[in-house]
């Protein structure tokens, strides 16, 4: 069940995943960028992380919206914006809700997603983060039924599938775009901050179990 | 490659120190935050405002345009990187005297969508009324039948002048945003990189050129361009570079132009004439008017080796408002 | 390290050809000879002139201070190589009003003994009366009790900056070596260098420096300093500098400084202002006043990575003379 | 004898000399200067040899006042500057000769050498090309009685001598002065120039004879 403290407990996971994962994701981005995506994943996750923290606030959609702006600030990257984008497409969802339970968390997901899609002016198959985060926030959806435990494995099963299928992908967003086919058999770097995001996620809630 | 900073995360709120140090009477922070910069000089009531945005480690590229007959305010970010859309929103709430203001920067994924966000923030809580004009002129960046994709480089310099110029005159925001994409239309730049730069924070080059090599069309940030090749004489690299603008932007005898040799940070001062005279001589011959040549450093990429060419073609309103006096304290074209 | 010239014997003749075709309109060869550079400023009859010279490689240092309230003339030699005597008796002769003309120059050898010898040349077969100022203000290179063996550096724009003013006031040729002298004793400049540049014709460069060491005192041609000593931060070497200007030229409260933060080449504009901010603090908190800071390019050596800093104390009669319009197509004080 | 024709030839001889050590001039002087010691001296003796082989003058003293000139236009460095001074000097005491001996060239060197004492403020012992030009003079002087052939080859030998015995001195004068005591050790380069310039002139002697 989400709730704030839940909340707090999956963004602390987030946000320890990417200090962990720092370098590696400096690595990926600097193939075919400039190699902020690491600074900017554990920056950003940190200071959401410490900001929900330190929130009084119990409303889901409400603690989302600061943790997004929060977000914004200490990572307005290219990814960094995207994450804030999803957040505040979730917390339209979780609005108005203390708790939520796994199907509607998919739900949040899946308008974060969305949310995502048409200010960044992308879709699934572009070599990007929706390629891991899409398939995942469905995934939920289609799993809650089985139990948040079944839910969140599935979903983050879904996300490393869509991150690795991202090889074979060629960018045309952001930096990554000026490479043109040259992207094509790397791994797209802001996928892997997706992917990752669910292993944390899926780790905790094992852990809760 | 070794760098004069102290730690690298106070890289850039240093260099805003240095700013206010020593140039406090021209420019301020906004409530003394280290990631707005506004202009001190009064302006008319009314007078549209004019901000940019964007990643440091581009001096003077953003913020040093800031100032009389420039730009009214300018959103910090850290080394190459978009700042964000509440510093932006703060930025241009600041730069609002009524009338609106025009968002002017260079066509990058993060910058683009903070701006949006930002531009959307101060409408909904504001009122305020913004128009955006993304600067694409790097021809290096993408086909002309992509040009929608294009990176806004050096010749930003020329559309911020244009745009400060004619918002200085009482220009009204739609007259400003469409001067500007006017100037647009008729400014494109190529660079050509011979060494790379370090990211403060990240402490070595993000990129590689190798010793004997230099790669045209290379981004600020190290983006590819469209070809690594053995060096080659002042000429020769002058001539590609001038094929690749003209190519994109012919120019005919009769025409005006005012020509940018920009330093990208590394290259001397000497190197830039020796290009600019090459370029002189190739377009005078052409029946091609020079005025106004801007030789220098305009927009770096701190210690990057190489440089930029832009060309900006003007007509009798876009030649005035290049002339109209502006001075900020990394810009004046009092001397130029 | 790569450069972007043509044929390494061609080019100071490029480079003066690009200065000629970007800002023919402001300053212009004498007859052509593109080894002396004269300024195109109408100035009042019988001002004393100004002349400079010294090698190429350090622009704007010398000759981009040629204009309007600076200087008159600049005889230009080859790469870090003085010019020839007649090169400087014919800028001398082409710099005459009928009221002498003021030879200024950084202290040099082979500079000394041609402008001597020009001097010479112009007093036997022109009658033209000359006085010779020599710019001396770098401490690293000799201690304060062989004062008269240091080399010039940055610290000579600012001596240019107030003869110039000086002169374009009408004082007569003693009182504007006068005032020059009296300048340069209130300025003192120290560098440090963290890589080396190459000349065209040499091709490699001439001297190193390791990769994680820094040498403080460096000379502009790589002369050796006072001491090679590991890389540290921005503050730490601001601080050595300091101490070794305050060292020879102590400041305390109430005194005014105009200080100048010069790029030797490839050091970032942003380096620079890291660097202000710490001399401004510790200045500041001393009581000292700081006007017209100087960050920028204004003696370099290429593509040599380093600055110096040079401190200028003012009083009112220098303040006015540096505060004085000056505009020439490398210098202006407009936004300074 | 020195006359217009000779001098030609021995302005030829220097300027081939230095063409030859040009690289180990530049090699020198690179040590505690700039390293411009071989070009200039190369480039400037080019000059003053091509200058006096179209020149129609025949007298000595004229002849090198144009070469003095010359030189400086062509090599306006330290070293070069200092040898126009010493053909300035030359040129006094030949003004009015078509050709002179061995004694009245001896007696013209040491009025050269004492033009650059006087210009350049420095004297014999200070690391400097007078250490090879003034004891060079002398001999040339004082075995001027034993004929051309033997005086050049003392003048050569007390050139090469007041080159070598610069390793011990210390710089006080141009750019090696900033070296200090880092000098003491090294020859100084423009002693060597100063030694090849006797090592053409007696070649070129010791071939007419
Ligand atoms: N328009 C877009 N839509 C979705 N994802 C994007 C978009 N542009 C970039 N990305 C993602 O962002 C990642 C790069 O992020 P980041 O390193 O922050 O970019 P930058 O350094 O250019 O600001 C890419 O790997 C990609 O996954
Ligand atoms: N004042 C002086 N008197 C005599 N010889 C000098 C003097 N200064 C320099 N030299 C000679 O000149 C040589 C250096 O000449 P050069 O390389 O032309 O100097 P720079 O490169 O500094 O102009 C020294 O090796 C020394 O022999
Ligand atoms: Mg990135
Ligand atoms: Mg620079
Ligand atoms: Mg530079
Ligand atoms: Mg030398």
């Amino acid at each position: 069940m989400l709730n704030a403290q839940t909340l707090r407990m999956a963004m602390g996971e987030i946000a320890s995943v990417m200090a962990e994962n720092r370098q590696y994701l400096i690595e990926l981005d600097q193939r075919n960028g400039d190699g902020d995506l690491g600074i900017s994943m554990s920056d950003g996750f940190a200071a959401a992380s410490a900001f929900v923290h330190t929130s009084e606030e119990t409303d889901l959609g409400k603690l989302l919206v600061g943790a997004s702006k929060v977000f914004n600030e200490a990572a307005p990257s290219s990814l960094g914006t995207i994450m804030s984008f999803c957040m505040m497409g979730m917390a339209r969802t979780l609005k108005g809700h203390e708790s939520a339970d796994t199907a509607l968390v998919g739900e949040a997901m899946v308008a974060g997603v969305a949310k995502i899609m048409e200010r960044a002016n992308s879709k699934p198959g572009e070599k990007t983060v929706l390629d891991a985060l899409d398939p995942a926030a469905r995934a939920l959806c289609d799993h809650a039924g089985e139990g948040a435990s079944a839910a969140w494995q599935a979903a983050a099963k879904a996300a490393a599938e869509g991150s690795d299928s991202t090889a074979n992908m060629q960018a045309v967003h952001g930096r990554a775009a000026y490479y043109g086919d040259k992207t094509i058999g790397m791994i797209d770097g802001g996928s892997v901050a997706g992917k990752l995001i669910f292993e944390a996620l899926n780790q905790a809630i094992q852990k809760m179990d | 490659m070794k760098k004069i900073i102290n730690q690298p995360g106070n890289f850039v709120d240093e260099v805003m120190e240095g700013i206010v140090a020593a140039y406090g009477d021209r420019v301020k922070l906004l409530d003394g935050d280290r990631r707005v910069i506004l202009s001190n000089t009064p302006t008319r009531d009314g007078k549209v405002g004019i901000v940019t945005g964007g990643g440091s480690g581009h001096l003077p590229v953003f913020l040093g345009y800031v100032g009389q007959g420039l730009l009214d305010g300018c959103a910090v970010g850290n080394v190459f990187a978009s700042p964000s859309a509440e510093k932006m929103a703060k930025t241009i709430k600041a730069c609002d005297r009524g009338n609106g203001v025009l968002c002017l920067y260079g066509n990058y994924g993060g910058d683009n969508m903070n701006f949006d966000m930002a531009c959307e923030m101060v409408d909904l809580e504001d009122d305020i009324k913004t128009m955006t004009v993304r600067v694409k002129d790097d021809v290096a960046s993408a086909p002309p039948e992509a040009a929608e994709r294009r990176r806004g480089v050096a010749g930003m310099v020329y559309a911020f002048k244009v745009a400060g110029a004619a918002a200085d005159e009482g220009r009204p925001l739609e007259a400003v945003a469409a001067v500007a994409q006017k100037a647009l239309g008729n400014i494109r730049t190529m660079g050509i990189a011979l060494s790379p730069c370090i990211v403060p924070d990240v402490g070595k080059p993000t990129f590689a050129i190798a010793d004997h090599e230099v790669e045209i069309g290379m981004g600020i940030h190290g983006e590819p361009g469209i070809e690594v090749r053995a060096m080659a004489s002042a000429d020769e690299l002058a001539e590609i570079i001038l094929g690749k603008l003209l190519g994109d932007m012919p120019l005919t005898a009769g025409d005006t132009v005012s020509v940018m040799v920009n330093g990208l940070g590394a290259t001397p001062k000497e190197e830039l004439l020796i290009v600019y005279r090459y370029l002189h001589k190739q377009l005078s011959e052409k029946g091609v008017k020079l005025v106004m040549p801007h030789i220098g450093e305009f927009a770096t990429s701190m210690e990057m080796a190489g440089l930029s060419v832009t060309l900006f073609k003007l007509d009798s309103e876009l030649e005035a408002l290049l002339r109209a006096p502006a001075s900020t304290p990394f810009y004046t074209n009092e001397n130029i």
